[in-house]
C-alpha cells in the first residue's frame, strides 16, 4: 500500500504543499483584514502545524530514498522544478520548526500593536519564499524564491514606519536589490551556456567551458548568495536590519534569509559548479579566505557594539561564514561540520534574540550594560541566554561545539592548519564579547542598580518559546549521535556529496 | 508639366512651417505654421498624384481630402483650447514659464 | 477666330478694372474710398471677365452659370461693402 | 501651342512665389489679424494650386474647409482675442520660444531645401497601388475616382476621420463643461439691416449648390465633404445673421445630425458582414442607393458638426425669421 | 484572400465597429447609468471575442483580413500577429478595469462631463483597437490621430490651469508629431506606391532608397513625439499628473503604448531593409536614455502622479530595445513586458486615484499613515509597482528574464545590464513611495488603533486589485503565453 502511495503524483509533489501551506495562509491574512484578530491566529498556527507534518512525512521519505518533485512549466523550456533532496531538507525542517516557535512568540509580542495582518501575511509568505529557496530543484526556481524574500522582508524591516526602519530597510533593498540583479545576470549567463539544468550532486556545469569564463559566472553567483549571508564587504544591511521587531530579527535575520544566502553558497558549490571543477578553479580557497576573514570580523564588530541586537546581528554575520568556511575546505567532516552548524547556529541564535526580546520588551533594556543583575530578576530568559551564548562559544555539551568540532576535523583532514587558529581566534573572540555580559546578568557589581527583590519575569508566551530553543539547541549537541539528529543527518548529506561513508 | 516646381514649393513651404512651429510661441501663430506644414505634405503628395504615369492616381487625392477633414478637426479644437486657456490663465504660450 | 479675339479683349479690359481697382485700394485715403474702388472696379472687371468667357464657352449652360456667378459676386460685394462700411463706423477705430 | 504652356508655367511660377510669401507673411507676421487674413488667401491659393496640379475635388474642398471654415474659426480667435483681452494683459506679446533663432532657421532651411531636393528627386514611376487604383476606378460602379476610394477602396478612412472630426466636438464641449465663455456673436438686439435679405436670397442658392454637389461626388468632381463645408458655411452665415440662439442644453436634433454620418457608416459596417465575408463591402445590387445614403448622412455630420464647432455652443436653436425690426421674442 | 475560420472578421469588426456605434448611444442618451453598463458589457464581450481569435491566430499564423473584400495593394488589410493579439488583450483588460473605475469615480466625484468622458473612452477605445490591427500606414495615420485627440480631451477633462496647459502642450508636441508621420507616410508612398505593411515588408528588401530612409526618420521622430520617448517627453509628465486617475491610466498604459507600439512594428516590418545594425543600436541607445532619464526622474518627484508619469517614460525605453535585438526571444520578451507594464501602471495609476482620493492631495509627504486607512489599495499599488519593476513573482520579472536572455544570446551584454540597471531604479522609486505610505511619524504604540474604513466605493477598489493580480498573474502563464507571442515574430537573426 505504501508503494502504491509512494508514485502517487499528489505524494510526490509534496514540497509544493509544503510552499503552498504558508503562502495560501499569507494572502489569506493579508485579504482578511485587520479586524479578524482570532482567525488569524488560528490560521497561523494550523498552517505552522500542517507544514510540519509535510515536513515530518518528506523527512522521513527522503531518508528512504523516496523522491519528491514538482514541475511547472514558466518560460519556454524553464519550469518551476521542487525537488526535496537531503540538503534542502535540511534547511526546510529548521525553518518548520523554528517557524512555529516564533509564530507563537510574535502573537505574544505584537500583542497591541497596529497592523498585525500584514506583519503576520508578510510573516508567513516570507517562511513561504524560505520554504521555497530549500526545495528548489534548479536555478530559476531558487532565484524566484529568493528574490520573493526579499520582497517579503522588507515590510517586516519597516513595520515600526519609524524613519530609523524606513532608513534600514532602503539600505536593506539595497544591497539585496543589487545582489539580485547580479544574481539574475550570473544566472542567465548559465541559462545561455548551458540551458535549464537541476541541481546535480556533484555539479551539472560543464568543465571545458573557458575557465575565465567560468570564474567570472562563479564570482557574480557568488556575490548575488553572499549578500544575504552576510558576507563581509555585503553585510552592511545585517546590523541596520536588526531595528525590525524582536521576532523578525529573530527568524528572519537569524535563520530564515542568512541562512537562504549560506544555503545558496552550498548549492553552488556543491551542486551547480561541484566540487572537483571549484578545485580546479582555485575559488575554495577565495571562499574559505573570505569566510575566515568574516569570521573574525564580525567577531571583531560584535566586540565593539554595545547594543545587545546588534552585538548579536554581528555575531550571526560571524557564524555564518563557518558554513561558508566548511565549505570552502572541502573535505568531507569539513562540509558536514559546516552543514551542521546551519542548524544549530539556527537554534542558538533564535533563542539569543529571543532573550533580546523579552530584556527589551518587560525591562525595556536594549544596551548591554543595562543588564547587570537580571539573573535574578528573569532567572529563565537569562539561563537560556547563558546556554546559548556558552553554546556559540563552543563550550562541549552544547550544539555549537559540535560543528566546531567538525569543522577542525576537516581543516586537519585536508591538511589546512590554518583553519585551526581561525576557529581558536573566533571561539576567544566570542568568549570575550559574550562572558561580559553573562558576568554582568549572574555576578553584579555592587553599585549596580538594585532591581528590588522578587522575580519579575517575561509573560509565558514569550517565554514559553525562548526556553524551548534554549532546550532544542543544548538537545542537538548531546544527541547528536540519534538517528534523527541534525549531525546524523548531515552525515548523509555528506555521504550523498561524497559517495562514500566518512 | 511643371512638377519640379510644385515639388520645391512644398519643400520649402514645409521649412516655412517647420520655422514658424519653431521660433513662434504664440498658440494661434504656430497653429498656422503647422497647418502650412501640414498644407506643404499634401501639396507634395498631390503633385506625386498628379505625376503618375497615366492619369492621376486617386488614392493620394483621398488620402489629402482626409488629411484637410483631419487638419480643420484639430485646428477647431486647438483654436476651442486657446480660447479656453487664454480665458484661464491670460497667457499666450502653454510654458506659461513664470506661473507654475 | 474671331471670338477669341473678342475673349482675349473682353479679358485684358476686366484684368485692367481689376489693375484700376488694386490700384485704387492702395491709394486711396480712408476705408470708404477704398470700399468705393473695390466694389465698383472689380465688379465691372469681373463682369467683362465673365463675358469674355460666355463668348469664348458658347453653351448655354456655360453662359448661364458664369452670369449667375457674377451676380453672386456682386450681391456678396454689396453686403460685405456695407458691413465694413457699419463696422468701421460703429468701431471708430482708425483701423 | 509654346505660348500657353509658357503663359501656364509663367501663372505656376507666380502662383508658388505667392504661395511662399503669403505662408511666410502668414507667419512672422506682427499683428494676428494680419496673419490669419494672410493664411485666408494662402487657403484660397491653394485651392488654385489643386486646380492646377488637376484635381477639382480636392480645389472644393481646400476652398470650401481649408480656407472658408478655417478661415472662419481663426477669425473667431482673433475676435475672442481682441473682446476678451483683459485691462492689464498686454496685446498678445510674444515670447522668444525656447529655440534660439540662429539655430531654428538654419535648421529648417537644410530642412526644407533636403526635402525639396529629396521630393524633387524621388522618381514618379507609379508603383502597384496607383496602377490598380486607376485600373479599378474605371470599372467601378461609382465614376468620380476619388469618390470609389473615399466610399469603397478605403472606406475605414474615412469612417475613423468622422470619428475625429465628432471628437474635436466631443474634446471642444469637454472646454464648454467646465468653463462658460461669452458668446462670440451675442445675438443682435436689433437685426442687421442687410444681412436678413442677403440670407433669404443666398440660402437657396447655398442649399442648391450643396445639394448638386452631394449628387454630382459619385460621377463628377464634389461630394459629401464639399457639400457638407458648404451647408456648414450657410450655417455659419445663420448664426452671423443671428437666426440661431446658441443654448448650453443637449439639444436632440443636434446631437442626431451630428452622430448621424459616423452611427449610419458604423452599422453599414457590421451590416455589411451579412452579405460579405469582410467588412465595409457593398452589396452587388443597391451598392449606389446605399453610397448615396451614407455620402447624405456624411453630408449632414460634417455641415452639423462645423457649425457647432464655428459658434462654440452645445446647442444651436433656429428663431423665426423676424424680418420687422423690434419683432423680437 | 485567405480562407478565415468564420469568427475572425465579426471579432474584428466588432473591436472597432461596436465602440464606434456606443460613442453615438453616448451622444444620443447621456444617462449615465446606461453608459456605463454598456461600456463594461462591451469590455466583457470584447474579451470572450478575443479568446477565439487567439486560437485562431495560434493556429494559422498572422492574419490578414481585406477590408471591403478589395485586393491588395489597393484595400487597407487588418493584419493580426502575436504583438497586435497582445495589445487588443492589453486594451480590453486595462480598458475593463478603467471602465468601472470611471463609472465609480464619475459618481464620487460628480464630474459635470461624465457624459463627454464616456464618448471619448468609446471613440479612443475603438481607434486604438484599429490601430493595433491596422496594417496600412495612412490608417495607422488616422487611428493615432483619432487617440491623440481623445487623449487631449481626457488630459484637459481634469479642470484647472495646471490641465489645461498640460493639454495645450501635449497637443502641440501630438500636432508636430502627426504631421512629420504624415510626411513619412507620404515619402514612401511617393518612394515605392504602397501602403499596406505586408505588402512592404514582403518586398525582397533591396538597398532602401534615400526616400525611405528620410521616410524612416521623419516617421521616428514624429512617433518619438506622440510617444514621449526619451529626447521628446516633456509633455507627458505634465499631461499624466494633471488628468484624472482613469484618464491618466489609460493615457499611460494604453495611448503612450500605442505609439512605442507602432514604432517597433514599422521598424521591424516594412521598413526593416531601411536601417543598419549600427543604427539600430543608436535606437538602443536611446531606449537606455529614456529609462535611466526617467527612472532619475521619477525618484525626484515628490507629488505621487509625477512619479508614475515619469515611470511611463522610463518604461516606454524597453520596447526600444527590440530593435537592437530583433530576435524572437526579445519580441517575447518585450511584448510580454508591454503587456505587463500596461496592466500594472493602469492598477498603479487607479490605486495613487484612491490614495489621493483618501488624503484629499497628492503630495508624497502626506501618505503617511495612509497604510492603515486604505491597505487593501496600498498593497495593490505595492504589488503594481513591483509588477512594473520587474521583480520575481510577477509578469515583469518573466519579462525581464526574457529580454536579458535574449540580450545575452546575442552577444550584445551591455543591453542585459541596462535591463537590470532600470529594473533596479525602478524597485528604488516605488519603494519610496510605499515607504513614505508605510511612514507612520510617531511610534506606533502611541498611536491609537482606529481602523478608518474610508468611505471607498467597492467600484473603485477592486479594479487596481484586480490589475495588479493580472499583472503577477502573467508570472505564472509565461509558458502558455510564448507560443502566441511568437506569432509573427520577425525571422531576423537568430
Amino acid at each position: 500500500m505504501m508503494e502504491a502511495l509512494q508514485d502517487h503524483p499528489v505524494w510526490m509533489a509534496m514540497p509544493a504543499w509544503m510552499v503552498l501551506s504558508s503562502l495560501v495562509a499569507g494572502l489569506l491574512i493579508l485579504v482578511l483584514g485587520e479586524p479578524y484578530q482570532r482567525t488569524r491566529v488560528v490560521i497561523n498556527l494550523g498552517a505552522a502545524v500542517l507544514k510540519l507534518v509535510l515536513v515530518g512525512f518528506m523527512l522521513w521519505g527522503v531518508g528512504q530514498g523516496h523522491d519528491f518533485e514538482f514541475r511547472l512549466p514558466l518560460l519556454p523550456g524553464i519550469d518551476l522544478y521542487l525537488h526535496a533532496d537531503s540538503l534542502s531538507m535540511l534547511l526546510a525542517t529548521l525553518s518548520a520548526i523554528l517557524w512555529l516557535i516564533t509564530t507563537v512568540y510574535a502573537i505574544g509580542y505584537l500583542e497591541q500593536s497596529p497592523n498585525r495582518c500584514r506583519f503576520f501575511g508578510f510573516f508567513s509568505l516570507c517562511v513561504a519564499a524560505t520554504m521555497g529557496v530549500s526545495v528548489a530543484g534548479n536555478l530559476f526556481t531558487f532565484f524566484l524564491f529568493y528574490e520573493l524574500l526579499t520582497l517579503t522582508t522588507w515590510p517586516l524591516v519597516v513595520h515600526r514606519g519609524v524613519s530609523v526602519a524606513l532608513r534600514a530597510g532602503k539600505r536593506y533593498l539595497a544591497y539585496t536589490l543589487g545582489g539580485g540583479g547580479i544574481f539574475l545576470f550570473g544566472i542567465i549567463a548559465l541559462y545561455a551556456l548551458m540551458g535549464d539544468q537541476v541541481f546535480t550532486p556533484g555539479g551539472f556545469v560543464d568543465p571545458d567551458l573557458p575557465p575565465a569564463l567560468l570564474i567570472g559566472i562563479f564570482l557574480l553567483l557568488l556575490v548575488g548568495v553572499g549578500v544575504k549571508a552576510a558576507m563581509v564587504p555585503l553585510h552592511g544591511w545585517l546590523p541596520q536590519a536588526m531595528v525590525a521587531p524582536a521576532p523578525v530579527s529573530a527568524l528572519l535575520h537569524a535563520v530564515a534569509v542568512v541562512k537562504a544566502g549560506a544555503f545558496g553558497i552550498v548549492r553552488l558549490v556543491y551542486d551547480v559548479y561541484g566540487l572537483d571543477l571549484v578545485a580546479t578553479l582555485g575559488m575554495n580557497h577565495v571562499l574559505a579566505i573570505a569566510a575566515a576573514i568574516t569570521i573574525v570580523w564580525g567577531s571583531l564588530r560584535a566586540l565593539q557594539a554595545s547594543d545587545i541586537k546588534q552585538r548579536l546581528a554581528f555575531s550571526t554575520v560571524s557564524q555564518v561564514s563557518y558554513i561558508a568556511l566548511g565549505v570552502g575546505i572541502g573535505s568531507p567532516m569539513a562540509t558536514i561540520g559546516g552543514l551542521v552548524h546551519l542548524v544549530h547556529q539556527g537554534l542558538m541564535k533564535i533563542t539569543l534574540f529571543f532573550c533580546a526580546g523579552n530584556l527589551a520588551e518587560t525591562h525595556g533594556i536594549k544596551r548591554v550594560d543595562q543588564v547587570d543583575g537580571m539573573g535574578r530578576t528573569m532567572p529563565w530568559t537569562m539561563a537560556a541566554f547563558t546556554l546559548a551564548a556558552l553554546g556559540m562559544i563552543g563550550v562541549p555539551p552544547i550544539a555549537g561545539f559540535v560543528s566546531k568540532w567538525y569543522l577542525g576535523l576537516g581543516g586537519v583532514e585536508n591538511g589546512q592548519y590554518w583553519v585551526l587558529g581561525v576557529l581558536v581566534a573566533s571561539t576567544l573572540l566570542n568568549a570575550a564579547y559574550f562572558l561580559p555580559v553573562l558576568r554582568r546578568a549572574w555576578f553584579p557589581r555592587a553599585d549596580a542598580p538594585d532591581r528590588g527583590p522578587g522575580i519579575h519575569e517575561a509573560p509565558l508566551s514569550l517565554l514559553i518559546p525562548t526556553v524551548a530553543t534554549a532546550t532544542f539547541a543544548l538537545g542537538a549537541g548531546i544527541l547528536a549521535g540519534m538517528p534523527f539528529s541534525p549531525l546524523q543527518w548531515a552525515q548523509f548529506i555528506g555521504e550523498q556529496i561524497y559517495g562514500v561513508a566518512p | 508639366m511643371t512638377g519640379w516646381l510644385f515639388s520645391v514649393t512644398a519643400g520649402l513651404l514645409f521649412a516655412i512651417g517647420l520655422y514658424g512651429v519653431l521660433i513662434r510661441t504664440e498658440l494661434v501663430r504656430r497653429l498656422l505654421a503647422a497647418n502650412v506644414m501640414a498644407t506643404a505634405v499634401f501639396l507634395f503628395l498631390i503633385v506625386v498624384a498628379a505625376e503618375t504615369p497615366d492619369g492621376p492616381d486617386p488614392v493620394p487625392q483621398a488620402m489629402v481630402l482626409t488629411g484637410i477633414v483631419i487638419a480643420v478637426s484639430l485646428t477647431a479644437f486647438a483654436l476651442a483650447l486657446i480660447r479656453h486657456f487664454r480665458a484661464v490663465t491670460g497667457e499666450s504660450d502653454p510654458e506659461g514659464g513664470d506661473d507654475d | 477666330m474671331l471670338t477669341d479675339w473678342w475673349t482675349i479683349a473682353l479679358v485684358t479690359v476686366g484684368c485692367a478694372f481689376f489693375l484700376a481697382g488694386t490700384v485704387g485700394l492702395l491709394r486711396f485715403p480712408d476705408v470708404h474710398t477704398r470700399l468705393h474702388a473695390l466694389t465698383k472696379a472689380d465688379n465691372v472687371g469681373l463682369g467683362l471677365i465673365c463675358l469674355g468667357l460666355m463668348i469664348h464657352d458658347g453653351t448655354l449652360p456655360g453662359i448661364l452659370r458664369l452670369g449667375f456667378i457674377w451676380i453672386l459676386a456682386i450681391f456678396a460685394a454689396t453686403v460685405s461693402a456695407f458691413l465694413i462700411a457699419r463696422w468701421h463706423e460703429s468701431a471708430g477705430t482708425e483701423d | 501651342m509654346p505660348v500657353s504652356d509658357l503663359l501656364a508655367s509663367g501663372f505656376d511660377v507666380l502662383l508658388c512665389i505667392g504661395l511662399l510669401w503669403l505662408a511666410w507673411q502668414a507667419i512672422t507676421g506682427t499683428g494676428l489679424f494680419r496673419s490669419v487674413v494672410m493664411f485666408m488667401v494662402f487657403g484660397l491659393m491653394m485651392a488654385v494650386t489643386w486646380a492646377r496640379l488637376g484635381s477639382p475635388d480636392l480645389a472644393l474642398a481646400e476652398a470650401a474647409i481649408g480656407a472658408g471654415i478655417t478661415g472662419a474659426l481663426l477669425l473667431n480667435a482673433c475676435r475672442a482675442a481682441v473682446s476678451e483681452m483683459r485691462s492689464d494683459e498686454q496685446p498678445l506679446r510674444d515670447r522668444p520660444s525656447g529655440v534660439p533663432k540662429w539655430l531654428a532657421l538654419p535648421l529648417s532651411l537644410a530642412a526644407g531645401v533636403g526635402l525639396a531636393w529629396l521630393m524633387h528627386s524621388i522618381p514618379r514611376d507609379g508603383g502597384p497601388t496607383p496602377e490598380a487604383a486607376i485600373k479599378a476606378a474605371e470599372t467601378h460602379f461609382l465614376d468620380n475616382p476619388i469618390t470609389s476610394v473615399l466610399l469603397d477602396f478605403r472606406a475605414i478612412d474615412t469612417l475613423l476621420e468622422m470619428a475625429v472630426l465628432l471628437l474635436a466636438l466631443v474634446g471642444a464641449r469637454v472646454l464648454l463643461d467646465q468653463r462658460r465663455l461669452p458668446a462670440l456673436y451675442p445675438v443682435p438686439d436689433h437685426p442687421m439691416p442687410m444681412l436678413p435679405s442677403l440670407l433669404a436670397m443666398i440660402t437657396p442658392v447655398l442649399l442648391l449648390t450643396g445639394l448638386y454637389l452631394f449628387w454630382a461626388g459619385s460621377h463628377a468632381p464634389g461630394g459629401a465633404f464639399q457639400a457638407g463645408a458648404l451647408l456648414g458655411a450657410l450655417g455659419v452665415m445663420y448664426q452671423l445673421a443671428g437666426r440661431f440662439t446658441p443654448t448650453h442644453e443637449p439639444g436632440t436634433v443636434n446631437a442626431l445630425l451630428i452622430t448621424v454620418g459616423l452611427g449610419l457608416f458604423s452599422l453599414f459596417a457590421c451590416l455589411s458582414l451579412l452579405w460579405a465575408p469582410a467588412p465595409l463591402s457593398h452589396p452587388e445590387q443597391g451598392a449606389y442607393a446605399l453610397v448615396l445614403l451614407i455620402e447624405f448622412a456624411l453630408m449632414l455630420s460634417i455641415a452639423a458638426t462645423l457649425v457647432l464647432l464655428f459658434v462654440g455652443s452645445r446647442s444651436l436653436q433656429l428663431r423665426r425669421s423676424t424680418n420687422h425690426p423690434g419683432g423680437r421674442q | 484572400m485567405t480562407e478565415l475560420d468564420s469568427l475572425v472578421a465579426p471579432t474584428l469588426t466588432f473591436l472597432i465597429f461596436a465602440p464606434l456605434l456606443a460613442g453615438v448611444v453616448a451622444l444620443l442618451w447621456p444617462r449615465g447609468l446606461v453608459l456605463d453598463l454598456l461600456s463594461i458589457s462591451l469590455g466583457a464581450i470584447s474579451l470572450v471575442l478575443l479568446v477565439p481569435l487567439s486560437g485562431t491566430v495560434m493556429g494559422q499564423g498572422p492574419l490578414l483580413l481585406e477590408l471591403g473584400g478589395h485586393e491588395l495593394p489597393l484595400g487597407i488589410p487588418l493584419y493580426v500577429d502575436g504583438l497586435a493579439l497582445a495589445m487588443l488583450w492589453l486594451t480590453a483588460l486595462t480598458g475593463l478595469g478603467t471602465a468601472v473605475y470611471a463609472s465609480g469615480w464619475l459618481r464620487s466625484v460628480s464630474h459635470p462631463s461624465g457624459q463627454q468622458y464616456r464618448v471619448l473612452w468609446f471613440l479612443l477605445w475603438s481607434g486604438l483597437n484599429a490601430l493595433f490591427v491596422s496594417g496600412d500606414l495612412f490608417n495607422i495615420y488616422v487611428t493615432l490621430e483619432i487617440t491623440t485627440l481623445a487623449a487631449v480631451p481626457l488630459v484637459a477633462l481634469a479642470r484647472g490651469r495646471e490641465a489645461l496647459s498640460a493639454a495645450m502642450q501635449y497637443l502641440y508636441f501630438a500636432l508636430v508629431g502627426s504631421i512629420l508621420f504624415l510626411l513619412g507616410v507620404a515619402l514612401v508612398y511617393a518612394e515605392t506606391g504602397l501602403l499596406a505593411l505586408p505588402e512592404l515588408s514582403a518586398r525582397e528588401s533591396e538597398a532602401a532608397g534615400p526616400g525611405e530612409t528620410i521616410a524612416l526618420l521623419a516617421i521616428t521622430v514624429g512617433l518619438a513625439m506622440k510617444a514621449a520617448l526619451f529626447p521628446a517627453h516633456g509633455w507627458l509628465p505634465r499631461a499624466h499628473a494633471a488628468a484624472s486617475p482613469p484618464a491618466s491610466a489609460l493615457l499611460s498604459a494604453l495611448v503612450a503604448k500605442a505609439a512605442a507600439y507602432l514604432v517597433i512594428r514599422l521598424w521591424l516590418g516594412p521598413f526593416e531593409a531601411a536601417w543598419t545594425p549600427a543604427v539600430a543600436q543608436l535606437m538602443g541607445v536611446v531606449g537606455v536614455l529614456g529609462i535611466l532619464y526617467g527612472s532619475l526622474q521619477a525618484l525626484r518627484q515628490h507629488r505621487l502622479k509625477p512619479v508614475i508619469a515619469y515611470s511611463t517614460v522610463a518604461q516606454l525605453g524597453y520596447l526600444l530595445l527590440l530593435i537592437p535585438l530583433a530576435s524572437v526571444v526579445a519580441w517575447q520578451g518585450v511584448i510580454y513586458h508591454a503587456l505587463v507594464h500596461g496592466l500594472a501602471k493602469a492598477a498603479f495609476f487607479l490605486a495613487a486615484g484612491n490614495l489621493i482620493l483618501g488624503i484629499g492631495h497628492d503630495r508624497l509627504v502626506g501618505l503617511a499613515g495612509c497604510d492603515r486607512v486604505l491597505s487593501k489599495n496600498l498593497l495593490a499599488m505595492a504589488v503594481a509597482g513591483v509588477a512594473i519593476a520587474g521583480l520575481p513573482p510577477t509578469g515583469g520579472f518573466i519579462a525581464k528574464w526574457w529580454m536579458i536572455t535574449a540580450a545575452l544570446e546575442q552577444g550584445q551584454w551591455w543591453w542585459a545590464v541596462a535591463i537590470g540597471m532600470g529594473g533596479l531604479l525602478a524597485a528604488l522609486y516605488v519603494f519610496r513611495v510605499v515607504s513614505f505610505a508605510v511612514h507612520s511619524p510617531r511610534p506606533w504604540h502611541e498611536e491609537p488603533l482606529r481602523e478608518t474604513r474610508h468611505g471607498l466605493n467597492r467600484l473603485l477598489l477592486w479594479p487596481p486589485v484586480l490589475l495588479a493580480a493580472a499583472a503577477v498573474a502573467l508570472g505564472m502563464t509565461g509558458e502558455l503565453l510564448a507560443p502566441f507571442l511568437a506569432v509573427g515574430a520577425p525571422e531576423v537573426s537568430p
